[in-house]
């Protein structure tokens, strides 16, 4: 029994050690997800992209400049979350771009400019995957986006500091999308002994372990990125407002 | 900066018509998805790696460190699937007690594991097949004959555009702080990443302006009409493909059923 | 030899959103045919005014023309002057939206209507006019600087314009290189489009252009044939301007009785020539004597 | 006069991520005090060699030395090194980060960790010797193109380097403005700082520098002062680079003859009073006989 513990305490230090780049985590790897669950996450997330899809070509019909900004929105993304973020550890990561996207752009253009993202992280980067892809755009183009412009909304409406709902919104969206990406695995490969509850339990506290640092950092950056552009290009904000129909305080 | 991209231009496959090589990376996908056997994963795994290596002519190296790549969630990943946490302790091959509980390893645990492991390099050599032989422009063009949503494709090939005019542009910022001590200390880190993206958001906002009116000049009215270069087709190559993936498939399930050559 | 005028402008005026005048009360013609050059400082309101005769910018007061006809902004004759007048913008950054050179081009002439084979040939003609056929199949990202720039007149020569504009063509290119685009601006002039470009290097216009204007602040403050503007140093002052340096030389050499003059020389090339021709010469001259 | 090496490059060689080589084994030093031009066409190398001095880059092969000791890595190394070479980019757009001047010049000597009041008295000073005081207040994407360059320099300045390097400092610039630019670091030179900087502009180097470095294809083709290597039609043709025209047209004359050689003329002023003077003798002479 003590040279077991002994291996796994080796194998557990081996894995939690091997990350060279922790923020990887958020992305489901080409392959893991079963097909039936391939499929299923492709189709709950079509209607969302067809809403966003529809939502898109409807304000572009009317605003032509509208498709050249989203394409640069979408380059911008994918630019943002190959950056490294600064961390205590040392280690390296990159930021999501969720909360930061999701106010800036609206859920319903995160979800096609999310979905083009990680197609892009996949085909130039070889993150994520195309089997996948239908479960990586649920959680992190999707279901993070909803949940961060949903706490921007609701702390517009509290009246909380700009600063505050901003952070929020960076770092639940973050967490949230994450929690997503645990629930994901979990259904796919619920514990034998505990089922889909103890499954979640573990994939959660694993990747608890890289993301909550992540989620504060990445909330920080945000309030940073936010406070430059209120000062700045507060014009090109207002403009850009024509997408989610928001105002900024 | 993106040699996966590189390569997609540069490797002696450029010139097969990219819906024969997204039909093979395809087939070969699904049918290593649908399998899930051992036996199945590792032929892909060596299939993919032969035709990207020998065929299109990858360096094995830059190939092999691409393996890498989701090495990180692969290994979590395995990991917490092998990993089960339980009263019943005669269930563990390996564990340690918390409480009244183990937490450790099963056996079908981590059989579960190592099919994943193998399913899931399989699954990405198939797509790493795909995107080192075949240039995301044509890849467009192929979409846009599936027809799918025109405004999907146009934005998509506007992304990829712009790419790798914004990643130059953040390399230089990055460069021009970096030189002026910009990433000393984590805090001014954290402030000159902050104006890099918020720089990087304006000038991408005002080159999307620019981008109109150039685009205005040139009579645009709403939509990117583009003219796709003509590529040589071969209905050969399209069939082998398929058949490929089916034998694969046939192969799988007759191990499956413990018959054929493939019976484990 | 200079024909009609193709574009006019008369005392057209015109302001930034925010309030900033561009251009104040221009009015000017530049000549069917001829290689004209808009010569000013930075921020002189070149492009602004190049905006104008392609219709994407309108004019606060004062009517843009094209051909003689007055210009009208809606959607077909916008389509219709846009198709005989295309400018070549200053970062072809901005104006290469796709990653293959081959769509890249394209883009204009299927926005005229043209069928696909017209298309197909007009892409390909333009591309070898602006020596980039070789690049068809590369990425626009895997081009360089000056690459990218011969792509971004593909373009414009794929919708064959009766006019090229061309907004600062030898920009951040070295000697060569620019010397390269201006050679196949003399090509395109030569069989008949009107070429007109800004630029703020007064040897370029000085060596290159048939008709220079003379911008300043959003006004123009002189015109005329190079040798006429680029001599006045009252003018050249006003510009924020130096004269071009073969000019110069020719003038101290001519004050010293070295050179006589026909007519001045427009680039180095001529000058040596009159050197070494008067130089001879003046050896066999010497030698008579 | 040229003094101790400052910075050297011992077999450096790079190729960029994308495995295209950017610098082949190459060896040289610059003089302390000099004032030193890399010459060569776009895509010589000589921004990639620039990235060196300063520790942004790091050599494949080779080592990089600056006053006599190697270059390290290390954050504490390149904060030192960082503080002594200061680089002012080809395009200030890409430099200038910061919402006004005062706090973009001020990023640099913050990152020094100097304490406020000298921060405030090393802005000033840089706001002022850049010639653009003036502006401290304003937000910087308004300002003009030359403007931000000179804001950009003062970015360096007021981290007091030893080395100051300037990639294209005129691209982009009319005369005049280029000619400030150039005349504003004549007069840092004279006190004390090394200047080095890279053009594709040969006028430029021969009126200029003190000392040429020939650079193409990544590799160093040739070096030596600039009346020696300019003239060198072979190492011109090489780079692929034209004789600079101060050279050529003096030579013509020369060859007639016609003035007489001291030492050739390194800029159109030399040129013109050489001319000037030459021809006032001659015509004396003519008028005595």
């Amino acid at each position: 029994m003590r040279r077991k513990k002994l291996i796994l305490s080796a194998l557990a230090g081996f894995v939690l050690f091997s990350f060279p780049r922790p923020a990887l985590a958020m992305h489901i790897a080409e392959g893991f997800l079963p097909l039936g669950w391939c499929v299923f996450w492709g189709v709950l997330t079509l209607p969302f992209f067809i809403a966003g899809i529809l939502s898109i070509g409807k304000k572009v019909k009317h605003h032509p400049e509208l498709k050249m900004l989203l394409g640069l929105a979408g380059a911008f993304a994918f630019v943002l979350s190959a950056l490294k973020l600064p961390s205590v550890t040392g280690s390296c990561s990159h930021p999501t771009g969720v909360g930061l996207g999701a106010v800036l752009f609206g859920p319903a253009a995160m979800s096609v400019l999310g979905s083009i993202v990680l197609i892009f992280q996949a085909l130039l980067l070889a993150h994520g995957g195309l089997s996948t892809l239908g479960a990586n755009t649920f959680s992190m183009a999707v279901a993070g986006p909803l949940v961060a412009y949903a706490v921007y909304r609701f702390a517009l409406k509290l009246k909380l500091p700009f600063w505050l709902g901003v952070f929020l919104a960076a770092a639940l969206g973050d967490l949230f999308t994450y929690l997503v990406t645990s629930l994901q695995l979990a259904l796919a490969f619920p514990d034998p002994a505990g089922g889909m509850a103890l499954s979640f339990l573990k994939f959660a506290s694993i990747f608890a372990l890289t993301q909550i640092p992540l989620a504060v950092s990445e909330g920080l950056l945000t309030v940073v990125i936010f406070n430059l552009l209120t000062v700045h290009s507060r014009r090109e904000l207002e403009e850009l407002l024509v997408l989610p129909g928001g105002k900024i305080s | 900066m993106l040699k996966i991209d590189r390569y997609a231009y540069t490797n002696k496959l450029r010139c097969v018509h990219p819906a024969e090589k997204l039909a093979f990376a395809l087939a070969m996908l699904i049918a290593c998805l649908a399998l899930s056997s051992r036996l199945a994963s590792l032929l892909v795994v060596l299939f993919m790696a032969a035709s990207a290596v020998l065929r299109a002519k990858i360096p094995a190296l830059f190939y092999l460190k691409l393996l890498l790549v989701p090495a990180s969630f692969l290994l979590a990943g395995v990991f917490t699937v092998a990993l089960s946490f339980s009263k019943d302790a005669s269930l563990f091959l390996a564990g340690v007690k918390l409480g009244g509980c183990v937490l450790g390893f099963t056996a079908a645990g981590l059989a579960t594991a190592l099919d994943l492991f193998l399913k899931s390099l399989g699954a990405v050599s198939c797509l790493y097949f795909l995107v080192l032989t075949t240039p995301a422009v044509e890849i467009f063009a192929l979409l846009r004959k599936l027809r799918l949503p025109p405004l999907f494709v146009e934005l998509m090939a506007l992304v990829y555009r712009f790419i790798f005019v914004l990643l130059e542009t953040a390399e230089k910022i990055y460069l021009s702080q970096s030189s002026r001590g910009g990433y000393a200390t984590l805090k001014t880190a954290y402030f000159s990443l902050g104006q890099l993206a918020a720089n990087l958001f304006a000038k991408s906002y005002r080159h999307s302006q620019l981008l109109f009116l150039t685009l205005s000049a040139r009579c645009y009215t709403g939509e990117l009409n583009v003219l796709d270069e003509p590529c040589r087709f071969s209905p050969r190559n399209l069939l082998l493909s398929i058949l490929a993936g089916l034998t694969l498939l046939a192969a799988g399930y007759c191990a499956e059923k413990g018959a054929g050559p493939f019976a484990r | 030899m200079p024909g009609k005028p193709i574009l006019e402008a008369k005392e057209v005026s015109f302001r930034y959103p925010d309030g900033t005048p561009a251009l104040k009360n221009v009015t000017l013609a530049v000549a069917e045919g001829q290689k004209t050059a808009f010569l000013g400082p930075n921020g002189a309101g070149k492009t602004t005014l190049f905006l104008h005769f392609n219709g994407l910018f309108r004019p606060e007061r004062g009517k843009v023309y094209f051909a003689g006809r007055e210009v009208r902004y809606d959607h077909a004759s916008l389509l219709e002057l846009r198709k005989n007048v295309g400018i070549v913008f200053q970062d072809p950054e901005t104006q290469l939206f796709s990653a293959s050179v081959w769509q890249e081009v394209s883009f204009g002439p299927l926005n005229l209507g043209l069928p696909a084979p017209e298309v197909k040939e007009r892409v390909l003609a333009a591309l070898s006019a602006a020596q980039v056929l070789d690049l068809k199949d590369r990425p626009t990202h895997f081009l360089s600087y000056g690459q990218k720039k011969r792509v971004a007149i593909a373009d414009i020569l794929a919708m064959r314009p009766r006019v090229l504009i061309c907004d600062e063509p030898t920009a951040w290119l070295d000697t060569r290189r620019g010397k390269q685009i201006m050679d196949l601006f003399a090509g395109l002039n030569a069989s008949g489009t009107t070429i007109v470009f800004s630029t703020h290097d007064v040897d370029l216009a000085y060596s290159w252009a048939d008709y220079v204007f003379l911008l300043k602040d959003g006004a123009l403050i002189g015109e005329g044939p190079p040798e006429a503007v680029l001599s006045d140093p009252r003018l050249l002052a006003a510009a924020e301007l130096e004269k071009p340096w073969v000019a110069e030389v020719y003038e101290e050499l001519q004050c010293k009785g070295w050179v006589a003059g026909r007519r001045p020389p427009r680039s180095k090339e001529e000058l040596l020539a009159l050197i070494g021709e008067r130089g001879a010469r003046g050896a066999e001259l010497r030698k008579v004597k």
